[in-house]
């Protein structure tokens, strides 16, 4: 019985911190943004600087009118934004927070998070086909094609730090960075982190490779029809996306929960991760947008042949023993 | 202009919003009054302090509009942020001139967007035509294809009036009497 | 402006008379005369079209210029009020097409052979043509959308 | 998005028989500068044909003109062309000037030369702004171009709203001369503000032009042949960037660009970045310009007529005009057609952006649909100016 209320217990924690974090990644990227831009930002909701905006926004969208276009699918129309957000917390399940704690801990915890991290992937594609608009049908399209040919790289580089540690669950990946963390690897490290970060990019459709959601082509691409609660829904998901690879990032590549012991291993956490996400801001707010077939070239021509080499070279390395 | 020209701006359809349905069961329990009215307070609140505009500029208004969202005048400080779907967007700010060609778009393009929902006339087309009002193709005012909350003078408002409309706009929200349309 | 050589050239030619800033042009003898403008004498920047209605008949300049001599030409064609009827240049001049579109929408000129003869500037289903003298400063906007 | 108007269901029938997907880049979408609607025509993501269709603003200015007496109008036309407003002044004054032989004084004329030059630079600006946001999204890289470009604009709208009251549409010009005078204090703040302006071109050109994702995206896009800008007689930037060095201030100069030296940018590579890099030359150019003239202004008077009464008063003689001008979109032309009275019998404004848009047709199919918004950046169509 009491496992039961553990269970309850702990995804109710989790669910919480994260949604949370999440809200006010939505306050820090606004901020992040204005600060690059030589502008304030969000100020006057919530007097010092605006922290009282996530609620605001929240709150607002709650009492909006919730429409379904008649033409629209009905069912898809309504799933869509639910594929997106569960699959994107549920990621966060999986994430070791001290040593050999994890609000779920599996031996394959890692192929279970991107397993999880793609079926966002579907419910932006159901949200884009069902609400039958050619806006939202040309982004679906281009969903498949652009993102989910990102994924490979993604998990290819992501294999690298797996071989080196030599196990699927997140937690032996984390202790295998006590001594040394994967990015700080000489070569291999690098590169794949570097690669990663790309692939995250394009997954949480960020500046260079936002093709997804591109304003100026697509007008708001897979969200044109979706308003109030629902869209409050894709606008948490997306930034929960964001959040989880940030999270996998920090917790396979800079070594979770390990610092300093002067700061509790959650702490080292949640700031690796935003720090991270801080990164992704940085790139999503300075470069422009990329063709779709000049992206593809990227990933087919470039990343994927990388990720390639790299895991060769750590195949190599963990055989020179 | 001759008064027998059916006015076009017919208020948009009584929808009340989710609101409304709640309001009805929860007056019935005790210090049920109270807690609504606290709750309608704080989503007044939250209407107020995250209205997202429809970007839609017509004219010279639009540069003025465009100039206010940007650095120096910067409206995400008031949770202003531009949404390019009328599906997301609460306030539409009509920036230029209204043409007879482009009337049937605005009446659209309103009746696209959720409840509850506000209209900004910015700049003295919007208001009344301005010096085109006696053209053939120019509607004179907005207010004759839809319904107008804020009006804002000028030709083109200078961002800091536009500003005051927006500030305009939200006491209105706040003032209490529930979101018009 | 208009270069005297070219004018004279062309009075012969087509028999052109001088107009104030360049030529005007019999309606029968326009295609042939703009070619010949285009290949011959150089000037194949296309500038713009603007018609002018008259007391007796509608009056239409098309601007032609020869950038290298750096000489801009009115080439003015005549068309009767009742029966306002111009041969398009949109197959001699690519810019030619809006511009006569815009002159059959604000003065009802119809233009022989253009690709394309619809309204520009008015909504499609608009009726009267605004920038003739008798239409009146006040008509209502009263289009219905 | 919008009602179906008759030629709207025209391209629904098209779209079944070749089986492709007619969209609507409607009349009003992010990146269409203004009220311009674009049925595309897909097949996947490559345009097949493209339908332009206008006249979402056409406010019916020409028909205004004929009810308005000769000094009402300078104001009225400032609203056509509404990122550089003087320019429309100007070249309707001008042309007045030369139809009612008007005299100017010469330090009138170094004054709309001064604003002129002052207007294309934060007409440019926005250009840039709003191509970043086009290319970048309203959520990432291309605000911050948005963002830094108007910053700098906002100070050129400060130094014209200290001179004459209001930001842009500044009613500068008048048949006869200039309605305010430069004094040393703004003299001295525009000197200053030209080199600060120019000392932060450079980090505006690293965040644009010399980006790889940026180059990528405008090099050998929306290629306009020389033969087809003069067939369709594009003017301005995207004229000298297909390679034509032609501009009115070096052909036909008025007012003070007789006297004064600069030179014209020409790109010969008829692509999008071709005209980008002659944008951010002719920026460069306008700030010198500005400079130069705020050295060597003249002095003397700046309206050669009487204090104006009352606005009829102004008739010109019988006769035809045509004077044209060289606005941050291209030449600017007014047709006066006058017999005489207080008001213009007819007036025709051969509008560049409408000259300029033409070329789109021509030039959009083949392309992706990210190429459309390029390229319509490229060519920088203010639908004020395209429509009247």
């Amino acid at each position: 019985m009491n496992a039961w209320l553990v269970a309850i217990g702990s995804s109710a924690l989790v669910l919480g911190v994260a949604m949370t974090i999440v809200a006010y990644m939505t306050w820090l990227e606004r901020k992040v943004a204005a600060r690059m831009q030589n502008r304030i930002g969000p100020y006057e909701v919530g007097a010092p600087h605006g922290w009282l905006q996530p609620l605001a926004d929240i709150a607002k969208l709650l009492v909006k009118e919730d429409i379904t276009p008649r033409a629209a699918d009905v069912l898809l129309f309504n799933l869509g934004p639910v594929l997106v957000v569960v699959p994107a917390l549920v990621g966060f399940a999986f994430v070791p927070v001290a040593a050999g704690v994890a609000p779920v801990d599996h031996p394959y915890s890692f192929l279970f998070f991107t397993a999880f991290a793609s079926l966002t992937l579907l419910g932006i594609f159901a949200a884009g086909w069902s609400s039958n608009n050619k806006y939202a049908l040309l982004s679906a399209l281009r969903l498949v094609a652009m993102v989910a040919s990102y994924e490979i790289p993604m998990i290819v580089a992501l294999l690298v730090p797996a071989l080196l540690a030599g196990s699927f669950r997140l937690t032996d990946l984390v202790e295998a960075q006590r001594g040394l963390w994967f990015a700080a690897y000489p070569l291999i490290g690098q590169a794949s982190f570097g690669i990663f970060l790309l692939c995250a990019l394009a997954e949480g459709n960020k500046s260079p490779l936002d093709l997804l959601e591109a304003e100026s082509e697509l007008v708001a691409a897979y969200n044109v029809e979706y308003s109030g609660i629902k869209f409050a829904l894709f606008y948490a998901g997306e930034y929960a996306h964001t959040l989880a690879i940030c999270a996998l990032g920090a917790t396979v590549f800079l070594g979770g929960y390990l610092g300093p012991a002067l700061l509790p291993g959650v702490v080292w956490l949640i700031a690796k991760t935003v720090a991270l996400f801080v990164v992704v801001l940085w790139i999503r707010w300075s470069l422009m947008r990329m063709r779709i077939d000049q992206a593809l070239r990227l990933n087919w021509l470039v990343l994927l042949p990388a990720s390639l080499a790299s895991l060769l070279a750590a195949a190599w390395w963990v055989a020179r023993g | 202009m001759s008064d027998e020209l059916p006015i076009l701006g017919r208020p948009a359809p009584e929808a009340g919003t989710a609101l409304d349905e709640i309001a009805e069961e929860v007056v019935r329990f005790p210090g049920g009054g109270v807690a609504l009215l606290r709750a309608e307070t704080l989503f007044h609140w939250a209407q107020k302090s995250s209205l997202w505009p429809l970007t839609f500029g017509l004219a010279c208004c639009a540069i003025e509009m465009m100039a206010t969202f940007a650095g120096r005048f910067d409206l995400d400080r008031f949770g202003v942020i531009l949404r390019p779907t009328p599906r997301q967007a609460d306030v539409m700010i009509i920036a230029g001139t209204v043409t007879i060609k482009m009337a049937p778009r605005i009446r659209t393009l309103y009746d696209q967007m959720a409840h509850p929902k506000w209209v900004i006339s910015m700049g003295s087309c919007a208001n009344s035509g301005d010096h085109y009002r006696n053209v053939y193709s120019v509607v004179p005012g907005v207010d004759h294809v839809i319904p107008v909350d804020i009006y804002v003078a000028g030709c083109p408002p200078t961002p800091e009036a536009l500003m005051e409309g927006i500030f305009a706009l939200q006491r209105k929200i706040m003032e209490g009497d529930r979101a018009r349309a | 402006m208009p270069a005297p050589e070219v004018v004279s050239a062309l009075g012969v030619r087509f028999g052109a008379e001088a107009a104030p800033l360049g030529v005007t042009i019999p309606a029968a003898s326009l295609l042939p005369a703009m070619r010949a403008l285009r290949d011959t004498y150089g000037y194949r920047g296309y500038v713009t079209a603007s018609a002018i209605e008259r007391a007796a008949a509608f009056e239409v300049a098309h601007v032609v210029r020869n950038l290298d001599a750096n000489d801009t030409l009115f080439v003015r064609v005549t068309a009767p009020k009742d029966l306002p009827e111009i041969d398009s240049l949109a197959f001699v001049y690519a810019g030619a097409e809006w511009h006569e579109r815009e002159i059959l929408d604000l003065f009802g000129i119809a233009f022989r052979g253009h690709p394309d003869p619809r309204r520009i500037l008015l909504p499609d289903d608009y009726t009267g043509h605004p920038l003739r003298k008798d239409f009146a400063m006040d008509t209502p906007w009263g289009y219905r959308p | 998005m919008g009602v179906p108007a008759v030629s709207e269901i025209a391209t629904t029938v098209v779209e079944r028989e070749f089986g492709e997907l007619a969209l609507n880049m409607g009349p009003q979408h992010p990146s269409t500068h203004g009220v311009l609607r674009l049925v595309l025509h897909l097949s996947g993501e490559t345009v097949v044909r493209a339908v332009p269709s206008i006249g979402y603003l056409h406010r019916g200015v020409e028909k205004l003109a004929e009810h308005l007496a000769y000094d009402q109008l300078p104001p009225v036309f400032e609203r056509d062309d509404y990122l550089a407003p003087t320019a429309n002044s100007h070249g309707f004054v001008i042309a007045a000037e030369a139809l009612g032989k008007i005299e100017v004084p010469r330090r009138a004329r170094w004054l709309r030369a001064w604003v002129a030059e002052w207007q294309r630079v934060a007409s440019h600006l926005v250009w840039l702004g709003t191509l970043g946001l086009d290319l970048g999204g309203a959520l990432g890289g291309g605000t911050t171009l948005y963002m830094y470009c108007f910053r700098e604009r906002e100070k050129i709208l400060d130094l014209m709203e200290s001179l004459t009251g209001t930001r842009f549409h500044t009613n500068f010009n008048m048949i006869g001369g200039a309605r305010y005078d430069l004094d040393a204090a703004t003299a001295a703040r525009s000197q200053a503000l030209a080199a600060e302006i120019g000392a932060a071109l450079p980090s505006l050109a690293a965040m644009s032009g010399e980006t790889p994702i940026f180059r990528e995206r405008t090099r050998g896009v929306g290629v306009i042949p020389r033969e087809l800008a003069l067939s369709i007689g594009v003017t301005g930037p995207v004229l000298r960037g297909s390679g034509v060095a032609f501009d009115v201030r070096r052909a036909a100069p008025y007012d003070a660009y007789g006297e004064l030296d600069f030179e014209v940018p020409v790109r010969a590579a008829c692509d999008a970045e071709a005209r980008f890099q002659v944008r951010m030359d002719e920026i460069a150019q306008s700030l010198a310009l500005v400079r130069r003239i705020g050295d060597g202004l003249p002095s003397g008077p700046i309206f050669s007529r009487k204090p104006l009464k009352n606005p009829k008063a102004t008739k010109l003689p019988a006769g035809e005009a045509y004077a044209a001008v060289e606005s941050p979109r291209g030449e600017l032309g007014f047709h006066i057609v006058s017999e005489g009275g207080p008001k213009p019998y007819r007036l025709k404004i051969n509008a560049p952006s409408f000259r300029n848009l033409q070329v789109v047709p021509h030039v959009l199919p083949g392309g992706l649909v990210a190429d459309v918004v390029a390229i319509l950046g490229s060519l920088d169509p203010v639908m004020g100016d395209v429509d009247r």
